[in-house]
């Protein structure tokens, strides 16, 4: 047996989890979905591979799933970057989860194709955190992470490079798509408003139809509220059903707090956040 | 039924008549349902996979304003808008998709007659094609479709050979389409396109949907529920690609401080905003009610009143899930529970 | 909603570039304007009763004044709707005057922004709701911060009027820099004569709690009701048992290692001291960066030849909370210390002078010392290096002031006085001596000043060279001083026989630190602000936060009592109520919507957000979300823009208002 | 001031309370004059100035928008600047990066005894954005389901 079965099993057995969250295959062997085990004889069927592409940190804020108690997570580095955002903004207790951390050596960007530099993840490019920074237990072993081209960060210079007019015209075409089904936000694990401010009518600062306007709106506050909290697991982009490619927005936003303000989200449980904090040496070469 | 032959380059040549008289042909194309420009996109090809959304938004809009409004200093004047009586043509769909023009239909007309809807259901004609593709998600034959269903086109295409497509005309609004363009037609030759038709690989039938819908209408409360809906996310993804969900927000959004107008947009059951209500009491205040509702709906409440499953097997919502839940995977266990 | 709107003429001042009899007609036509005039004078008697009037006629229950800025007449209008039974809260001002009339000239474009800017405050008010003021009670206790001369008045005053004070400073004694003094200007009366009765009176005053060796280190709460967490550091001497003998001091083996802070360096002191023999209070601390006891653990010669057992090597420090309702901030100044540059700082300092290099190129608080009677020569003028009677001294002002290149661009202010006064003290005593002070100009403001600068020059003989000095260096055993007479033209050389710079004053240099715990702002030197620099010079922009003496800019021991005096009254001012009016424009959660991410309290300046527990029935803990305490809350409304689902508003200027306020203006 | 007449372009101001607000009223005491297309809407403090305000200020119409408070140190409410700075400073370089022209947006710091800074800042914007012209690419989206469009 695995070495994430027996430990998940062993938390479920001895009580010192509810319930672990993990992932299992899904109709092929390239392709996983997550899954909550609750009863010792379920975690068997955790598995731990290339696929494992959800950030299943999105759980631990989740209603359905903190009922149950003590929360077991299997998580990859990036994933636990969010359970420290979560801890820094009050979300969750580091006693409240147990961290089953995954040594990581990339995964893939999507299921259902071979794990090679070509689809390795952007997100798995240049990773700092391949082994966990915050865990209760790790498992897994670390190897080489492929590296191919960082086609985002190439789009982001890309865009860069363009004027004013050339950039408006190229996101008012992305997310001209934008349906609204919000799977972006409901995927993000930062995303745990109890109601979003695009769903708030009075007043309605983001109109919710998913116009020219409405999406503009929408897409940039969403980026714009995740700065400086966003920690980059990308899971927005992949879930995006129109393939906007949303890490254009959030990814640009981490290299301006990093470059700025020196800060990297989702790396210490005890660093005061980006937004709550100052300094009173902040740039303030745009003002007048 | 009527059935003649067309040649592919008759058919582009039709396509091309429709694009020069301004008909706004939509089509499959790599990033869904899309109007082209040039009649060499239109997709002739019935072995592609679903497109991520369906054609829905083109009769039935993401978004559109239904009235326009300007507060005065003592009363409100209201403008309505009109839907433009514009012919489009969707070609190549499948009939998966085809199939939700009459479901929606239904829904748009039983009570209140809506006339966006509809100006666009009428002004559309539905050229439907037969689809060559099933993967683990489709169950077309579960929901009393196959690949070859004709219901809800008005003109259908079966790929006779590389070059020849059987030309099935379904409806009255077909017939009289095709009557401007009946010197690319040859007679049919149904022999042939039935032998097609039988030859097509059809997804395996996993459930019966009678049975489903009686399991469902006596366990509402059962625990099988809280398994499967904890995993969803809440997103409204698979009701915005799904062919047949139709349910609207309606909001209102301003220009200025008198002026403004009111929209209709897509809204979807997983959302826990949909059910909120305004003291801040959510009756389906939880992710597995708000799953319960979106199965329930599709395989027992819309059945029980319109006699049609809400549902036409396209797989489309559990392709794109983002925590891979599997629509089919879930009414084939219920109709496990339902034998036992 | 029925809304009146009243368009003021303001005699010719509105109404020579805005149309108002066309801004009151086009505000008729607005969606919910029931009432709209415009008259010549609406702050007027007859203008009020015009809006009471109409309250009453129309059955107004909202009312727009166009007129002038809100900040002049606000209150005005607001009193004369609440007078008609409207809330004064469903009252808004268009500012017409300032924003419009007097900025613009084109009639037709005035008028335009006056229609805009009557449409947007009808728009708002339509978004208002009655509030009532909030009323909080006061705690008639005065905290002081810092026992100098400015502190000890402060202090004493508030306490003679009757009030509980406590005065809280970090040095094991109060006192300050002025009982290092020796002679004060321009009467030469000596300052520990008239400072140490003022000392003492302190120590004993019932109404003042005395805490030294103190420091502030969390004040909570706000006007009237601060909460105060002041940190008693150990002493390591019982001060219920110490009767001040000093034989501890006497007998501490440690004799020669600890430079002494009182005297400038220019002496040493026991590990276990008193700053100075008239300490206030006369009880000894142990400085257990010297003490053997402390370093080694060997020896304990204090607390065998202690005839109290006063002597506590366990003692910790002691954190003391304290109800306070105003405080008095009087941390004084510290002087520029030129001898290096100072870490993190731009400044670049003197190293040319040779500060800290030669030891007869001093400070003036140093050369104050050595002029002391009670200081290291007792009086007489010998200078540090060796002891020999300076018999030339060159005086060098503004080091550091007025320097932008190299030190701060502001004047310290007492540097011209008191370095006559130096000069004058010298010439007293070393009759044949001579005394030369290079000056950029002398800045004598202040009565009796002028005279004594003239004093000095004339009647004793202190040599004044305009310019500047360039660098001084050992030749001989004389100091050679390089500097220019700009009046003659001519560079002048002088070989002293020992150098005083008048350096700047400065403020302490953890003053800023100080001001973000106590939250008043500072200014980019360190100072704190006070809230109006003609109108309220002594308070801060905090509510209940006072400012005393050099902690506020540079001045001397007028000045500083003056000032102290004026803080202390403002103090009594507050004292003299029993409840304090507030504006209700405060913060207000969703508790529905909080989701608990608490960045508003990150972003809360007033610590004015809790955590509160929502529970189930049963009382289990459904989440926590965020409580805004409304005596904290100060209504900046940084918690609302910060607030990413808007759970959290701002009554007052609510999204809802301010999205109602965009729109109208479009 | 050539083309006073004009109403375009409209301009929208967020500033605070106790600084710019009175350093706008300190340029009408001192009889100081300048371009009149701004409106100016008050809040108490800048830290109160949510990006929001600003989307939805260029979503109503606006050409330009300007956002204006306390030097850094002068709060009146002691940090809410230094917040709002850090705020802006993401928010400004996301608009650029999305196509909104930084010449849109200024951001200043305005005291209020400085009733002369206040009208150089509105003039000298009021130009800039002149010289833009329209917000056009804004105004199309706008435009989206306007009746007669």
């Amino acid at each position: 047996m695995n070495e994430i079965n027996t430990i998940a099993k062993e938390l479920l057995t001895s009580g010192k989890v509810n319930a672990v969250i993990g992932y299992i295959r899904y109709g092929n062997d390239k392709r996983t979905k997550p899954f909550i085990a609750q009863k010792p004889e379920e975690a068997d069927k955790f598995v731990i591979n290339k696929f494992i592409l959800n950030n299943l940190a999105v759980y631990l804020t989740r209603e359905e799933i903190t009922k149950l108690g003590k929360i077991g997570i299997i998580a990859k580095g990036c994933d636990i970057k969010a359970i420290v955002a979560l801890i820094q903004e009050s979300q969750i207790k580091r006693d409240d989860v147990y961290i089953i951390g995954v040594n990581c050596s990339g995964v893939t960007n999507d299921f259902d194709i071979d794990f090679n530099a070509e689809t390795v993840a952007g997100k798995c490019l240049n990773c700092e955190v391949k082994s966990p920074k915050l865990f209760d237990v790790t498992v897994g072993t670390l190897e080489d992470i492929p590296q191919g081209e960082d086609k985002k960060l190439k789009m982001i210079r890309g865009v860069e490079a363009m004027n004013s007019e050339e950039r408006w015209d190229f996101f008012e075409e992305e997310f001209d798509k934008c349906i609204k089904c919000y799977a972006c936000r409901q995927a993000c694990p930062l995303c745990y408003c109890e109601q979003c401010i695009v769903d708030k009518s009075i007043p309605r600062w983001i109109e919710s139809s998913a116009s020219k306007r409405g999406n503009f709106s929408w897409n940039l506050i969403r980026a714009f509220h995740l700065s400086g909290r966003c920690i980059g697991c990308n899971e927005c982009e992949r879930v995006c059903p129109m393939d906007i490619p949303l890490s254009l927005l959030n990814r640009k936003m981490a290299m301006v707090t990093k470059d700025d303000f020196n800060y990297v989200s989702g790396m210490d449980v005890n660093a005061p956040t980006l937004v709550g904090s100052y300094d009173l040496k902040d740039n303030e070469d745009f003002i007048e | 039924m009527e059935e003649k032959i067309i040649s592919k380059e008759n058919l582009l040549k039709l396509c091309s008549d429709l694009l020069k008289n301004n008909v706004d042909v939509i089509t499959p194309g790599e990033k869904g349902y899309v109007k082209i420009k040039n009649e060499n996109e239109v997709a002739l090809n019935s072995k592609t996979k679903h497109t991520k959304a369906s054609f829905k938004e083109y009769i039935f809009p993401k978004s559109e304003p239904i009235i326009y409004y300007k507060k005065n200093q003592n009363d409100v004047e209201i403008i309505e808008p009109k839907v433009e009586e514009k012919t489009t043509v969707i070609f190549g769909a499948k009939p998966c998709d085809i199939r939700s023009i009459n479901i929606l239909s239904k829904i748009f007309n039983w009570d209140y007659k809506d006339e966006f809807f509809n100006v666009r259901a009428n002004n559309t004609v539905l050229i439907g094609l037969m689809c060559e593709y099933a993967d683990e998600f489709c169950f077309c034959t579960s929901v009393n479709l196959s690949p070859t269903s004709v219901e809800g086109s008005d003109i259908f295409l079966l790929p006779l050979d590389e070059n020849n497509f059987a030309v099935r005309i379904v409806t009255e609004k077909g017939t009289n389409f095709l009557k401007s363009y009946e010197n690319y037609l040859t007679p049919g030759n149904t022999e042939k396109s039935k032998a097609v038709e039988a030859a097509v690989k059809q997804p395996e039938k996993v459930f019966d949907a009678e049975k489903v819908k009686e399991w469902i209408t006596g366990n509402f409360e059962s625990e099988y529920w809280n398994s499967v809906g904890r995993m969803c996310l809440g997103c409204a993804q698979c009701a915005f690609v799904c062919p047949v969900c139709h349910c609207f927000d309606i909001v209102d959004e301003d220009y200025n401080y008198s002026e403004g107008r009111r929209m209709k947009n897509w809204d979807g059951c997983q959302f826990d905003m949909f059910t909120k209500h305004a003291s801040g009491h959510n009756p389906r205040n939880d992710q597995t009610k708000r799953y319960r509702q979106r199965i329930s709906h599709k395989f027992k409440y819309y059945p029980d009143k319109f006699d049609e499953i809400l549902c036409t097997g396209c797989g489309r919502c559990s392709r794109g899930c983002p925590v891979s839940i599997d629509i089919k995977g879930i009414v084939t266990e219920i109709n496990e529970l339902a034998k036992a | 909603m029925k809304i009146g709107v009243f368009i003021c003429h303001c005699g010719e001042n509105i109404g020579r570039t805005v149309d108002c009899a066309r801004v009151s007609k086009a505000a008729g036509f607005f969606p919910g304007v029931v009432h709209s005039v415009d008259y010549k004078y609406m702050c007027s008697d007859p203008g009020q009763n015009l809006i009471k009037q109409a309250i009453k006629d129309f059955k107004l229950d909202g009312v727009v004044v166009g007129s002038c800025s809100p900040h002049m007449h606000e209150k005005t209008f607001r009193k004369a709707v609440a007078d008609a039974g409207v809330n004064p809260f469903l009252c808004e001002i268009a500012n017409l005057r300032e924003h419009v009339s007097w900025v613009h000239e084109d009639i037709d474009v005035a008028t335009d922004k006056a229609i805009d800017l009557v449409r947007f405050a009808v728009e708002k008010v339509k978004r208002n709701v009655p509030l009532t003021t909030i009323k909080v009670p006061v705690t008639k206790r005065t905290l002081v911060i810092g026992g100098g001369i400015s502190g000890i008045q402060a202090a004493l005053d508030v306490a003679n009027a009757g009030y509980e004070v406590v005065l809280v400073e970090k040095e094991p004694s109060i006192g300050g820099h002025m009982s290092q003094l020796s002679e004060t200007f321009p009467t030469l009366d000596c300052s520990q004569c008239i400072l140490t009765p003022r000392m003492v009176e302190v120590y004993q005053h019932p109404k003042i709690k005395l805490l030294t060796y103190s420091e502030v280190e969390k004040v909570e709460g706000f006007i009237g009701n601060f909460k105060v967490t002041i940190r008693k550091k150990a002493r390591y001497v019982d001060d219920t048992k110490c009767t001040g003998c000093g034989d501890c001091m006497q007998k501490c083996p440690i004799k020669k290692k600890a430079l002494s802070e009182f005297d400038e360096q220019l002496t040493t002191r026991s590990a276990i001291y008193v700053p100075f023999p008239q300490a206030v209070p006369n009880i000894p601390v142990i400085d257990t960066s010297v003490c053997t006891y402390f370093k080694t653990g060997k020896c304990s010669m204090c607390k065998k030849v202690c005839g109290r057992d006063a002597i506590f090597f366990e003692q910790e420090d002691q954190l003391l909370t304290e109800e306070i309702g105003a405080i008095i901030m009087a941390t004084g100044y510290k002087l520029y210390s030129i001898d290096k540059k100072p870490e993190g700082s731009e400044i670049k300092g003197y190293g040319e002078y040779g500060y800290g290099k030669y030891k007869d190129v001093i400070d003036g608080l140093q050369f104050e010392r050595i002029a002391s009677a009670s200081g290291p020569t007792s009086g007489e003028f010998q200078r540090p290096s060796d002891g020999k009677t300076p018999k030339k001294i060159v005086f060098i002002q503004c080091v550091g002031s007025r320097d932008e290149s190299k030190g701060f661009s502001y004047c310290s202010k007492i540097c011209c006085m008191y370095t006559a006064k130096h000069a004058m003290l010298y010439k007293h005593k070393v009759h044949d001596g001579e005394a030369y002070v290079f000056y950029m100009d002398i800045r004598s403001g202040g009565k009796m000043y002028e005279e004594f600068v003239r004093r000095a020059i004339e009647e004793d003989g202190v040599k004044y060279i305009r310019g500047r000095v360039s660098r001084i260096y050992e030749e001989d055993g004389k100091y050679i001083v390089k500097g220019e007479d700009t009046l003659a033209g001519v560079p002048i050389t002088i070989d002293a026989d020992m150098v005083v710079l008048a350096t700047a004053m400065v403020a302490q240099p953890d003053a800023s630190k100080l001001a973000q715990t106590v939250g008043i702002p500072y200014d980019k030197y360190g100072y704190f602000v006070e809230v109006h620099p003609k109108l309220r010079p002594v308070e801060s922009s905090s509510g209940g936060i006072f400012l005393a003496g050099a902690c506020h800019s540079p001045r001397d021991i007028p000045d500083s009592v003056a000032m102290a005096s004026a803080a202390a009254a403002k103090a009594m001012v507050l004292f003299g109520s029993d409840m304090l009016e507030r504006e209700p424009t405060i913060a207000l959660v969703n508790e529905n919507l909080c989701a608990g991410c608490f960045y508003c309290k990150k972003v809360c300046a007033y610590n004015a957000i809790e955590i509160k527990q929502i529970k189930d029935k049963q009382g289990n803990l459904i989440k926590e979300v965020a409580f805004v305490n409304s005596g904290l809350c100060q209504g900046c409304g940084t918690c609302n823009a910060t607030c990413p689902s808007k759970s959290i508003e701002l009554i007052g200027y609510t999204d809802e208002q301010i999205y109602a306020e965009i729109s109208a203006l479009m | 001031m050539e083309n006073i007449k004009t109403q375009d372009p409209k301009i929208i101001a967020f500033v605070c309370n106790w600084c710019t607000y009175t350093g706008a009223d300190l340029a009408g005491t001192s009889r100081l004059k300048y371009q009149p297309n701004i409106r100016m809407i008050k809040l108490p403090c800048t830290g109160r100035i949510d990006p929001v305000f600003i989307i939805k200020a260029f979503e109503k119409g606006a050409d330009g928008v300007l956002v204006s408070g306390c030097h850094p140190g002068d709060c009146h409410y002691n940090a809410g600047n230094f917040h709002a700075r850090r705020r802006w400073m993401m928010f400004h370089k996301l608009l650029d990066y999305m196509g909104i022209d930084e010449n849109r947006l200024h951001f200043s710091w305005v005291s209020a005894s400085e009733g002369k800074k206040f009208v150089d800042v509105v003039n000298a914007f009021t130009n800039k954005v002149k010289t833009q012209g329209p917000f056009e690419k804004y105004a199309k989206i706008n435009k989206e389901f306007v009746i007669n469009e």
